[in-house]
């Protein structure tokens, strides 16, 4: 088996790994830290099906945007975690 | 490119890959989250830097050679930036240092 | 086996796990998760098909460019609902917070 | 300010020199994209007092690869040796550069340097994680600092 | 049950989808000879970047549509709460905020790096747009630029709009020539320079919107 | 190109998978933090890599811009995901552990 398939077998099977994790764990912020790395995993994939124009929004986007409003969200979902009732803003 | 580049770079490339393995080994063996951080930010850093000036060896021009060795400072940047943040949020939370004693 | 063959059996398998993920899970945040993973695997098949052969095909890749980009854009309205949802009941399973009064005891 | 100006629009013009590969229809764009990063750089980090020297920065270069060479090396070895000789303290150090950048600059780089990571800076008390209790830390963060006070065209404080 | 049925579902979807991947014949219609014979005319030299403006141009068009339609729907839907201010916003942490003015021109600089790019190689108004949103997204980390708490204000309605009436505006004068979006191959090159930066302004502004109008840090100027 | 670029990428994609399960599952919040580091030095060595290895110098372009934009995911961890003096929550171990 040369190098370049086992890569390739390899990013797949990371691929799964980390999309079934992200799914499957029971922690919110470890499924939303396999998100991440799952996109960083898809930027890869695409530079192996040589669609560099792919990768790049991949890689900018997962790294720069959706990492960030998700690591957001689960800020807030924290923060109003203690507190059940609704509506209470102070 | 003459042979000598060519084991040059060869050796650059087998260095990189060698601090990045001992970066996750160390990321796996040691005890707390500073030694982890330590592991990491250092020896992936310098597998990056290895694997960067290899490649930089092969480049055809200069200025893509310069921009392969751009990445580094970059990759750089991020690490300190982000391995301070962790440090610090470490501390603000109170995980306290894995200690030799403390193990005993 | 090509690698674009690879990429685009690895994506029609995560599409049908984000595809599961969209029906079993109940909690807001990790649907949204599902559904960014169907996304991608979709993405996947599209690409790693055009990809069998040798030539670079240029039409599906910029498809699955305005693809992320609009995906991002769905994720930050996905997201903006479901804070608000929660904001507004308390509960982060869209199946409470969606039946009757009485059982949304989060 | 001139000065600067110039400074910023020269390092960025060889930044987008080495992006684009020095392909040389890129300057009209090219022109236009230096004259915003230098606008943004102006707005963000304001021009300060302060000589800057070439000699400086070679020296901290220099000094900044051979210590990160030796912080991995070190890390490398405690991490594939059968039994890692860790012994981790915290250290408190008292920074001796004034405030700002240069401070800042030291709190980056000491996490790329052998054995130690910053943990927490307050005011002029920095806290640093230790890998080892029986390196020469607090004297290699004296050494580091007297190279960035040089870079920052000041007399080691 | 419910659950099974689902999972057993799932599977044999992927079944079936794969084993169709694996019989399924090349394509009867190859698009890569295509896309080349029509490159001259194009007025760039990257095939992505001539099918995503030139050929099917129209298609980018109203997807910039439905990326302003997204934020307005986030506008629409509003922040979870009014913010309790001070409280779990996080103090100026100095390295961070190093960290953003160092890398903010940076990241300007590569961002329209990568617009230039477009017309002869990877690259283009989306990437430079999502590069240039995360360079928004760092200041608002960073407490530089604080979040979006209010609708957006005139200067800046019009630079979310603008890409996309730029690119509406050309294509209707070019429909005076008959069909949508036919660029004249002598002025192609020129017209989808001049929409890709009008287009990498607003879906930077757009992609930064999303992030600073859900975004908690109300931040404060530094 | 001397024929190693493809083994190396492979080997610091392996290291990639084993690292990035320490990070995913360690025990506190912070080592999951961890995994923003390794996408600044791993992921881009091995597009770099990819990109010596056929994959076409604009691979370049695409690790540069993710070490460019690698520390945005670390510091959002770090500011917004990850506050003290929170209850622990259910579905959420980010209690701070000693």
């Amino acid at each position: 088996m040369s190098a370049a398939t086992a890569f390739d077998l390899l990013l797949a099977a990371l691929l799964l790994w980390s999309a079934w994790r992200a799914l499957a764990t029971p922690r919110l912020d470890r499924a939303i830290v396999l998100f991440i790395a799952f996109g960083l995993l898809m930027a890869l994939a695409w530079a192996r099906l040589a669609a560099p124009d792919i990768a790049l929004a991949e890689a900018a986007i997962g790294a720069g945007i959706t990492g960030a409003l998700l690591l957001d969200a689960l800020g807030a979902w924290k923060r109003r975690a203690g507190k059940d009732k609704p509506g209470s803003p102070s | 490119m003459p042979p000598w580049l060519e084991y040059a770079s060869g050796t650059l490339l087998v260095a990189g890959a060698f601090f990045y393995f001992a970066g996750t080994v160390g990321l796996l063996r040691f005890p707390d989250v500073y030694t982890r951080l330590h592991a990491l930010a250092k020896a992936d850093n310098l597998g990056l830097g290895c694997v960067l000036a290899g490649l930089a060896l092969q480049a055809e021009t200069l200025a893509a050679a310069l921009k392969l060795l751009l990445v580094w400072p970059l990759a750089l940047a991020a690490s300190a930036g982000v391995g301070y943040a962790i440090a610090r949020r470490a501390d603000a939370l109170g995980i306290a240092p894995w200690t030799r004693d403390k193990s005993k | 086996m090509s690698n674009g063959l690879l990429f685009a059996l690895a994506g029609a398998l995560l599409f049908a796990l984000g595809a599961g993920g969209v029906l079993l899970l109940t909690h807001l945040l990790r649907r949204i998760l599902a559904f960014n993973i169907m996304g991608s695997g979709a993405f996947l098949v599209l690409v790693g098909l055009a990809q069998r052969g040798s030539v670079v095909d240029p039409v599906p890749q910029a498809m699955v460019l305005t693809g992320i980009v609009v995906a991002v854009a769905a994720t930050a309205l996905a997201l903006a609902l479901a804070r608000r949802l929660r904001a507004l009941t308390g509960c982060d399973d869209l199946d409470v917070a969606t039946e009757p009064k009485g059982k949304s005891d989060a | 300010m001139l000065n600067t100006v110039l400074r910023r629009g020269a390092g960025f013009a060889f930044l987008w020199w080495v992006l684009a590969e020095g392909s040389t229809v890129a300057w009209g764009l090219g022109a236009v994209a230096v004259a915003a990063c230098v606008a943004a750089s102006l707005r963000l980090l304001p021009p300060r007092q302060g000589t800057f020297s070439l000699a400086a920065l070679i020296a901290f270069v220099a000094f900044f690869l051979w210590q990160s060479m030796r912080g991995g090396l070190q890390v490398a070895a405690m991490a594939l040796s059968p039994r890692p000789g860790l012994s981790p303290c915290m250290l408190d150090y008292p920074v001796a550069l004034p405030p700002g950048p240069p401070r800042l600059l030291l709190v980056a780089s000491l996490g790329l340097m052998p054995g130690t990571v910053g943990v927490r800076l307050d005011d002029d008390r920095l806290r640093l994680h230790v890998l080892d209790a029986r390196l020469p830390a607090a004297a290699e963060a004296k050494a580091l600092e007297a190279v960035i006070a040089r870079l920052f065209g000041r007399r080691t404080a | 049950m419910r659950r099974a049925a689902i999972v057993l579902g799932a599977l044999a979807f992927a079944g079936a989808l794969a084993s169709a991947l694996l019989a399924l014949p090349p394509a009867p219609v190859s698009l890569p000879p295509a896309v080349a014979a029509k490159m001259d005319v194009s007025g760039v030299s990257h095939p992505v970047t001539a099918v995503l403006l030139n050929f099917r141009g129209y298609d980018t068009l109203l997807e910039v549509a439905v990326l302003l339609l997204a934020l307005l729907g986030v506008l629409a839907i509003g922040r979870e709460d009014r913010i309790v201010r001070g409280r779990h916003v996080e103090r100026i942490e100095p390295v961070v905020a190093m960290l953003a003015r160092l890398g903010v021109p940076l990241m300007l600089l590569v961002g329209i790096y990568l617009l230039w790019a477009g017309a002869h190689r990877p690259g283009g108004a989306f990437q430079a747009a999502a590069v240039i949103a995360a360079a928004a997204v760092l200041l608002n980390l960073a407490r530089l630029t604080p979040a979006w708490t209010q609708a957006p204000g005139v200067r800046l309605r019009w630079g979310l709009t603008g890409g996309l009436l730029v690119f509406a505006g050309i294509a209707a004068m070019l429909l005076t020539g008959g069909t949508l979006l036919a660029f004249p191959p002598a002025r192609a090159g020129l017209l989808i320079l001049v929409i890709e930066s009008a287009l990498t302004v607003s879906l930077g502004l757009i992609l930064a919107g999303l992030f600073l109008f859900l975004s908690e840090d109300r931040g404060g100027r530094p | 190109m001397t024929g190693l670029e493809l083994p190396v990428a492979l080997f610091l994609l392996a290291n990639l998978a084993a690292a990035l399960l320490r990070a995913a599952r360690g025990p506190t919040a912070a080592d999951r933090m961890l995994a923003a580091l390794l996408f600044g030095s791993t992921g881009v060595g091995v597009l770099a890599l990819l990109a010596h290895a056929g994959g076409g110098t604009p691979l370049i372009d695409v690790a540069l811009t993710l070490a460019l934009l690698a520390a945005i995911t670390g510091v959002a961890f770090a500011r917004r995901a990850w506050r003290a003096g929170q209850p622990p929550t259910k579905g959420d171990d980010d209690a701070p552990v000693a």
